[in-house]
């Protein structure tokens, strides 16, 4: 079985061969060398490993196709594809690239400042609006280069978890 | 002076791992305990960690905890003889204590008289002046613009501007340059009022890279004073402490001493009871400058517990009973203490707050490692309180060695369901300038990049291997489940297909 | 004398909290760790904690862990520079320690040579009447029955017939009359010889209600050798230690430095080199007698730690690596520490052990508490080793705060799933016998009735009530979910009916 | 709605009755005293209980027909039955009370000595059987006066968990 496992922030996949061995344990072939591992799963989503006798605590969590790795205090993302999801994404990958980006707020709070206004060209990451909660201010940025289109956040206002703030386009 | 008079119960006004702080002293010296809460805090550690609950209110603390009168209604009503305020709320708040006080119940804290004297920016800066404490060189509040622009010439640039009336942030204007003093002084005025409704400002000195360095005091009400040696906390972010440690790698014996004397002096000028903290910049040649008080126990305090092998909220509920310190001379630190704060925030996303239900908690063990945690697996982190869940500390004969058991119980530490900082104060701990111990506020600021450290390319491709290993166990997994429910004819579609489309979102 | 050689890699052998213990002092050395398990124990903390992973076996010790081939085997295969063998399996093995040395591998613990010495019990007598070592007053191993009656006459009944070969209550008896003598004599040789295929036995003296007092040593291969002061370990239940303190509130300071000297004295007769433990019988009247040496860590390890603030595991490994020891004078005790051994089973049921899986956890927190566990929340205890699951210790100025911790302590801990012995451990802590401090070897049987302790008639008014909102809130899930499920009609049959039915087994 | 609860070991039920509160709290009445009692479950079978304002973390097993309770360390083993429940359980008594008691290892273990023989009379909590497991030495007494009518225990020998040991009539 041939997985394609590309890290977060990464364009190229790294190909993996995997090979259910007798014994429970798998062989694992990448970047040309090959490893056996042992993975026991235990309660509440950790993974006890042993990966060539090297031993790993790690925890796993869904997130949309990306799986969180968290290993020796580090989450890693991996998006993990077999052949046949592959090629369906590379289909589909047209529609979701671009279009209306909405910023919602992460938690309920109070927007303490909306730094743009309708109409002003954003760059990726530049701030958007300010909301505060559980006594910390957090800017919210934006997902990607575009133009705002409409603002809802107003300043001073509180806001439920998920409202609408900013629509950028 | 004060007879003894024994305190059976106390109402802890506070939540999270402070009042469980509390509560287990309390316990350990068999005084009942009394937890009030607010509406999103049925569920708290605090409540199941008390004899008594009451609640006080919906979940914004000034509808629950900061109202005075619940707190002292939720005593009258359990019969509880002593209110202990925790930090924060209403620990530092004059009024409350003669609330307390009118109802005959024992405050644990110092008396209205000494909160208020440190309370407020110019009046504490003048009652320190007049007792011979060194402040950060700056005016009485400016009667005018050419006023201050006299003054910032005869001090010098860089200075600061400050609101007389408060903190937090507020009215506060860095000015570098002699041409941006007129517009400074009209922000910062009109900030200060709308504030505080006050617009008096005062400059102050601007130090540069100032190491934040406090001292600890403790006054019974037999007029003693001591105080049980400082604790650096240099390591802030937004002017909030992540790290803090004792001995402070930048104090020599008699710097300790002097800043001690000071301290105590101090204290002693406001008629200051209980546990106090007096806190200094130190710049570089090592001059300290008095930068506030605060008239409470402090978040930081296990570090000199550890050093000290004192229990200093025994020793905040003994005073309040009236009794003598049990002791009056300086205490040698023993070793070395580490305090991080773990908070339910993610620092790769500027630190958002990240509350949430926690699935899984395994809290490190062993050798000289604490844990005060005001949460429990199973338990949701409210988005309306401060998200620190935790703070855990170590000690160990030496610096060195502190570090570096710090690092391995911040290895143990595992929190499932919600984002905390535990890999960043990781990456604390191995930052070469923490470790050489000469860090001052600037620190974390400056090196935040460094500081979200990125796995190297082994944990890499050990992910790697783990995530394809995680996907083909469900893979087979599902392939199992459906094989057994087909059992038979499926019209040729091969139930690995069928796996993979239920699988797949 | 030895040269300095780094340790880079240790394979511990051993598992449970032990081998947690000392992989937690490798990670704050920055030495890399291999852990070895048997079948039963993939699953282990051990084996998640450490580096690297060896399966040796199958489940039964005798088969994985006891086999010293296979140990060995596995630190060759991990490069595993040295081993640290816990306590208990091959810790106090001498030809596991000639097998390491022909591999070139350090074994962390004395030569094979001292364990020898002390390993068999009339020849460590001898080793120690030679040294001038008090011994419990005894006999050679008996020529004949005649010698036997005359030799108990001399030092007067009651006493003590035990196998010359053997330890662990084998060929043991008690002797309180000279018309038994014959009986007992025959009895103890037939016994001895099936055990140890070594009919020889002695006479010692029986002490009445003697308390348990342990000397910690520690040599390194320079030529010292110091003592860490004693513990107190009379608080024992069929020869095993259920609690342990420091210091042992029977003993003077004199008592201690001579205890100590003569401890010293013993460990270098026999040329010790590591951690050791001299073990000593006090009688009433503060006589103490040899008892016998364990060549190894102990289980309470930890009350040592705490009132020296010395790492023992840290020390092991210097010691090992050719280093001096750090300090050559004894060690002040600073304050008190108690230890409880928290185990898997039921004292209510004969202390039947209680393995399986572990629903929930949670360990006590706050100041100067220290938990050794090896287990975590999910983890199914195996019923193949021993059912310690983790040690609970703590630190505080004086022995009464020391008790109102550990009982602050644990009262907040919390198992789900099995049954652990934590509130008899409770009733220890509350006993008076216990708390005025001069409890010997007979304190808990003499007490076990006592120490079953019920609740009081208001806990089980609110265990009443409790059960009975439990019973009613599932009875109103269970009509909401059938009145949901119903949806209309049911042939007259009320939901409340059925779902009663559904509920009661 | 009234319940009735029978503390382990004792023969009488306490009366409980059980009224809703209108807030999701209750209010019980027993030994003639009212109690308002606001019960949170948590996850795990834990439940914060607040009993007029006194706080307790309560843990909860089910055992058959008992609860066994966990509060403040102790457990407490607690039978509550509903008027159904304790009409059909006082009909039911007289066939559960006696017969042939079956004596099996309560986990898997070794035989070291077995204490009776076949025909003995023994009493309520006589010993009968030794068997060794996890290092302890077990010893497995008879639940019941009456006599060994079989015993399957051979010394020495290993044993299965819920192996047959001896039987007493």
């Amino acid at each position: 079985m041939r997985y394609y496992a590309t890290l977060k922030g990464q364009k190229e996949p790294v190909v993996v061969d995997v090979e259910p061995l007798k014994d429970g344990r798998y062989a694992l072939t990448l970047n040309g060398k090959r490893h056996e591992v042992d993975a026991l799963a235990l309660e509440h989503g950790a993974v006890s490993m042993v990966i060539d006798n090297e031993s790993y605590s790690v925890e796993f969590e869904d997130h949309e196709d990306e799986v969180a790795v968290l290993v020796k205090g580090h989450v890693v993302r991996v998006d993990v594809a077999d052949e046949r999801r592959r090629r369906l994404r590379a289909a589909t990958a047209a529609f979701s690239a671009e279009g209306k980006q909405t910023i919602t707020a992460p938690m309920p709070g109070k927007v303490v400042k909306v730094l743009v206004k309708v109409g002003d060209e954003v760059k990726e990451g530049q701030g958007l609006v300010v909301v505060e909660a559980m006594k910390m201010e957090n800017e919210l940025k934006s997902p990607k280069a575009g133009k705002v289109v409409e603002i809802t956040a107003k300043e001073g206002s509180a806001v439920e978890m998920n409202a609408k703030l900013v629509v950028v386009e | 002076m004060a007879s003894v008079k024994k305190i059976r119960k106390i109402l802890v006004a506070n939540r999270g791992e402070i009042a469980i702080r509390v509560m287990r002293t309390c316990k350990e010296m068999g005084i009942a305990t009394v937890a009030v809460y607010s509406e999103a805090d049925r569920s708290a550690l605090h409540v199941r960690t008390a004899d008594q609950a009451i609640c006080v209110g919906p979940p914004p603390s000034r509808e629950s905890y900061l109202v005075g009168a619940k707190i002292i209604d939720a005593a009258k009503r359990t019969g509880a003889d002593a209110i202990h305020p925790g930090y924060g709320f209403l620990s530092e708040n004059p009024n409350f204590v003669r609330m307390c006080e009118a109802a005959g119940i024992t405050f644990i804290g110092p008396p209205a008289s000494a909160m208020e004297a440190m309370g407020e920016k110019t009046r504490a800066r003048a009652n320190m002046i007049k007792a011979g404490v060194p402040v950060v060189p700056g005016s009485e509040p400016l009667a005018s613009l050419e006023e201050g622009r006299a003054f910032a010439e005869k001090i010098g640039y860089p200075i600061m501007l400050k609101a007389a009336a408060g903190g937090g942030g507020k009215g506060m204007r860095k000015i570098e340059d002699p041409k941006d003093f007129e517009s400074g002084f009209r922000a910062a005025r009109s900030e200060a009022l709308s504030a505080f409704g006050d617009d008096k400002v005062y400059i102050e000195k601007y130090l540069e890279k100032p190491h934040h360095v406090e001292i600890q005091v403790f006054a019974d009400t037999h007029g003693h004073t001591i105080h049980l040696n400082e604790r650096e906390c240099s390591a802030q972010r937004r002017h909030q402490k992540v790290v803090e440690e004792t001995p402070s790698p930048i104090l020599t014996p008699q710097l300790r001493a002097a800043m001690g004397e000071v301290a105590v002096k101090a204290a002693k000028a406001v008629g200051y009871v209980g546990a106090g903290t007096v806190e200094f910049l130190v710049d570089a040649k090592r001059n300290f400058y008095f930068l506030e008080m605060n008239t409470r126990l402090q978040v930081e305090h296990p570090v000199t517990e550890w050093v000290t092998g004192i229990d200093l909220v025994a020793w905040q509920i003994k005073v309040a009973m009236g009794e003598r310190l049990p002791i009056l001379e300086p205490v040698q630190p023993n070793g070395h203490a580490i305090e991080v704060r773990i908070y339910a925030e993610d620092p790769a996303t500027n630190f958002m707050p990240s509350p949430g239900k926690i699935r899984y908690l395994r809290v490190p063990g062993g050798p000289n490692v604490r844990d005060d945690s005001g949460v429990y697996a199973g338990y949701t982190v409210p988005n309306v309180y401060d998200p620190m869940i935790s703070k855990l500390s170590v000690w160990a004969p030496t610096r060195a060695e502190a570090i570096e058991r710090m690092r391995r119980a911040l290895s143990e530490y595992v929190v499932k369901g919600i984002t905390t900082n535990t890999r960043y104060l990781q990456a604390i701990m191995e930052h070469p300038e923490f470790r050489a111990g000469d860090y001052d506020t600037s620190f974390l600021p400056r090196n935040h990049e460094a500081l979200l450290s990125k796995p190297n390319a082994h944990l890499e491709e050990i992910a790697l291997i783990a995530s394809v290993v995680y996907a083909a166990k469900r893979d087979e997994e599902k392939a199992k489940s459906v094989t057994i429910a087909a059992s038979g004819d499926h019209g040729g579609i091969s139930p690995w297909r069928l796996m993979r489309s239920a699988v797949r979102r």
